[in-house]
């Protein structure tokens, strides 16, 4: 059953250093806040897993958090590049950085056979590209009965999954709407999970009957966090700061600046403080 | 006849490729001001997808990322990132995908993953993201590229999506039933592959561009097919449309920039 | 793009002597004017798919229309047995029915492969169970990274897939909601689906951006058929007759009653005539 | 103490062995009364699963089959079925599994497919539904069944889903991590597996049966454990509750009867 806690319990509780950590959100809903108050506690040595790495991860690589990352897509979406994974990976600053690089369609089915309590995935694939030849971690599958051969690759299982909802209740259930992305699958295919939410109210009263709830007995811990997918998004709450992700390039462009940033923005803050985002964004949409 | 930038030919030209039955995976950028130009005049009932999950989707305004929330609010429907990969890609039901990249070769194949080599490159790209199955599962493959030699180069340092590999049938070969690259669509000109030994070939060269400003532009030695079309200039309304969009996107862009921390 | 026409039109365009027809539903929506319009066109030779036979798959095996069926879970739900179904495999009445039989789980993984436009499904299944020893449409597969061996199905592929829905717009999107079961995956598995829906509407106003829809450019028809899932319900519209499932086990469980049933109750029967299933139910549950 | 039947008696029992920490798949009949009793009692979070998607529902009345509208009215949210094989019961997340059969051997294999052979039965059972996947995936299974000769054989002619298969640690022996069936609920006593042998042994005698009525009713030699308690009479409570929840499901289903076709 999810306890329903603070933040920083939350991330103290389920996040240990070396583990490998999950934070989905697909352009919606990233876990920002989570993100940041992990680099406040200091979490090292993490083998990041996210289809689209975006400016949260290039904040966690950037201050060094993280030894590896699996993703399919690691870019500024809209902008360019992510240049502290460049930094990273081309000249390994602040220290070398592992990666394991896939396709969108392969980390989607990874994720999906992790909730499914599956070894591996197989998929029409990776036909005719290179991955396969820097990447040993993609192999085949030859099907049983029409002798078809198809791409395969291992579950993702992290030790601990983080993401951010729309809303939970008292018990811990929560709603996620809109660009639902490969959440639940994520938090399904975890050890672990932490779910940062917007709101917590006394009835979840989703929308559908076919809503996409994750019951709190499948989660380990929700933390009421408002604005905290900011600069990402929250469906029904707040819009994508399209102008922060722009920002975002000359912040992270040089070593300074960027360190500079989170030491001001991350360091000195608190998650209280995404509520700001949230509140004065919420207020522009009105 | 208004004045019209490369760029805008370019989209304009991409636009009119696409038909009201087509089903088409939008990339962002380029092919996503293409398939909305395309909903906007001749085919109103395009189906446009994104691969955050966004089924059906009309934007009023052009998304800076592939899961911005108009794309959700103006959808039909809005699915799960791996039912959207395994239901719909692969499940063959898109008829065109829209890639771009940051290098082709002169069989369509592009890379968007690394320059240099793999394991120390000297410019690590973004990656492959839904491309390596967008480019085996759509019925066919549209890409749009401004063509420069940086971007259309003799060899590939790595081949992120497949287009037509070595050329010839290698497709058919690899088991894949699917058209691959059926146009490529620069600033410049229109290429398609040839029918024998699918090397991209030059069919249409947009107004004003002259065949060695083609040849200059382009890092291999470019063919062009027996007859050259000249492709007709964007009209008022595919101009006045394309502007429009992209007029509504600056704002909204621009405005959401205001209140950003 | 889904053609929006009669029931008649429908089965006659789609339906055809010999297909591999799966008719979905669990328990909810079962398209039952659908089977009866099959019946009244004289199809035969089907070999029929579907998890839960039930009451409509014993109307249409009783009148000989099927050559065999693969299936999961052959009874009348909360009553007892089939007796139409057991009288063809036990004494082969009318004709004799090859059967293929599966778990739930395994009729689940495969609908969802052929969905997925894979040529199987891998799934922990029939671990010392005896069905793998009488179908040889059961197979393993070996994780190609732990080694582990899972169990394997063929992807079901129908000719034709036939479920009801709640209602469509006017462009034959499609929405379904509640105990949505099997029905997407089975439509997406099929060369051709049509769907039965409750009411054609101007907007199809879904409650949820994630609602269960199905677009109008991946169903084949779409026909008017109000009550056409009577006596399975259709949420929002009327409810399960569970009486007419208890009055069932008397009518077929002898050959006569279950023919002069037919020839009264379909044979000389229209698809208009569920309306009026639909809304007498209706009107008592207002 | 009120009075109440052998019947009533085996749901009040099967009630009790749940918990309010329990996520449980329930199949319909005995195990549906069963846990929303619990859930009425002694259990009021008790998580409860159908198989037709419904997650986390309270029906006020029984269903009569597994996807009642009842179920998905009162469920904190449904999903599809493959969704619930793959992501919920395959993946693990279920504790309890409450299965019941035509008949069931010493080591709590069941049979609900055919009598006699498979290819000519004698009588064909509608088959397995989820059980096979049930009774490997769930943390535990229960079984509740009335204790008759011909449902407690000595040997099924199928086994349509695995308990104990030859006894022992043949369970682990197949890769198994999950217990399997820890008790048989019948309508005269609890029998529980050997710790060693996994043979079926009574361990609680219901009020007012002796030990020759089990062992008349068994088709194998039944056995008893060393120390055998009696199982306490259904509470005033427990009967009330069992009573209501009957009434209610019988008015229901009587209901719907008289408007139907």
């Amino acid at each position: 059953m999810a306890r329903i806690v603070s933040l920083a319990e939350a991330v103290e509780e389920n996040v240990r250093d070396g583990d490998t950590v999950a934070m989905e959100g697909f352009t919606h809903l990233i876990p920002y806040a989570a993100g940041h108050e992990m680099i406040r506690q200091g979490r090292t040595d993490l083998f990041l897993v996210r289809m689209t790495p975006d400016i949260l991860y290039d904040q966690l690589i950037g201050v060094g958090a993280a030894r590896g990352m699996k993703f399919s897509w690691g870019g500024n979406p809209g902008v360019g590049s992510l240049h502290r994974f460049r930094d990273a990976v081309e000249n390994q600053w602040p220290r070398p950085i592992e990666i394991e690089e896939h396709s969108h369609a392969a980390m989607a089915n990874a994720y999906e056979a992790g909730a499914a309590n599956l070894p591996f995935a197989a998929f029409r694939g990776y036909i005719g590209a290179d991955l396969p030849k820097v990447n040993l971690n993609i192999g085949s599958v030859t099907c049983p009965f029409t002798g078809e051969v198809l791409a395969a690759v291992p579950a993702i299982r992290p030790d601990v999954t983080i993401i951010h909802a729309q809303r939970a209740d008292r018990k811990g259930n929560v709603l996620i709407e809109g660009i639902v992305g490969v959440q639940k699958e994520a938090v399904l295919a975890a050890r672990r999970s932490i779910v940062t939410v917007e709101e917590i109210v006394d009835e979840l009263d989703p929308p559908s009957p076919n809503s996409v709830v994750l019951p709190g007995w499948a989660v380990t811990a929700v933390a009421h966090v408002p604005g905290g997918a900011f600069p990402s998004y929250a469906h029904g709450y707040y819009p994508r700061s399209n102008a922060f992700y722009i920002r975002w390039d000359e912040i992270a462009r040089d070593r300074e600046t960027f360190t500079a940033w989170i030491r001001e923005n991350v360091l000195a803050a608190k998650p209280e403080d995404f509520a700001r985002h949230a509140a004065k964004t919420a207020a522009k949409v009105a | 006849m208004t004045d019209f930038t490369p760029t805008e030919m370019m989209t304009i030209a991409a636009a009119r490729a696409l038909s009201n039955d087509d089903v088409c995976f939008v990339g962002i950028g380029a092919p996503s001001a293409a398939c909305n130009v395309a909903r906007l005049t001749h085919a109103p009932d395009i189906t446009l997808i994104y691969e955050s999950g966004t089924i059906g989707t009309k934007p009023d305004v052009l998304p800076l990322s592939i899961g911005d929330g108009e794309l959700c609010d103006t959808a039909l429907f809005t699915v799960s990132v791996p039912e959207m990969f395994r239901y719909w890609l692969q499940g063959g039901r898109i008829t065109t995908g829209f890639l771009g990249g940051a290098q082709i070769d002169r069989f369509a194949n592009l890379n968007t993953t690394v320059v240099g080599p793999y394991d120390h490159p000297k410019v690590r790209l973004p990656g492959g993201g839904g491309a390596p199955e967008i480019a085996s599962n759509c019925g066919r493959i549209f890409i749009t590229m401004a063509l420069t030699k940086r971007g259309f180069v003799e060899r590939l340092p790595f081949v992120t999506s497949m287009g037509h590999g070595e050329g010839g049938n290698h497709r058919e070969r690899l088991g894949l039933s699917t058209s691959g690259p059926t146009r490529v669509i620069t600033d410049l000109c229109i290429l398609e592959p040839d029918p024998e030994t699918k090397e991209l070939t030059v069919v249409s060269m947009h107004p004003g561009i002259a065949r060695d400003q083609i040849a200059g532009n382009c890092g291999w030695p470019i063919k062009f097919a027996e007859t050259v079309i000249e492709t007709p200039a964007p009209t008022e309304t595919e101009l006045v449309v394309l502007r429009d969009i992209n007029a509504r996107t600056k704002k909204a862009h621009g405005a959401a920039g205001k209140e950003a921390a």
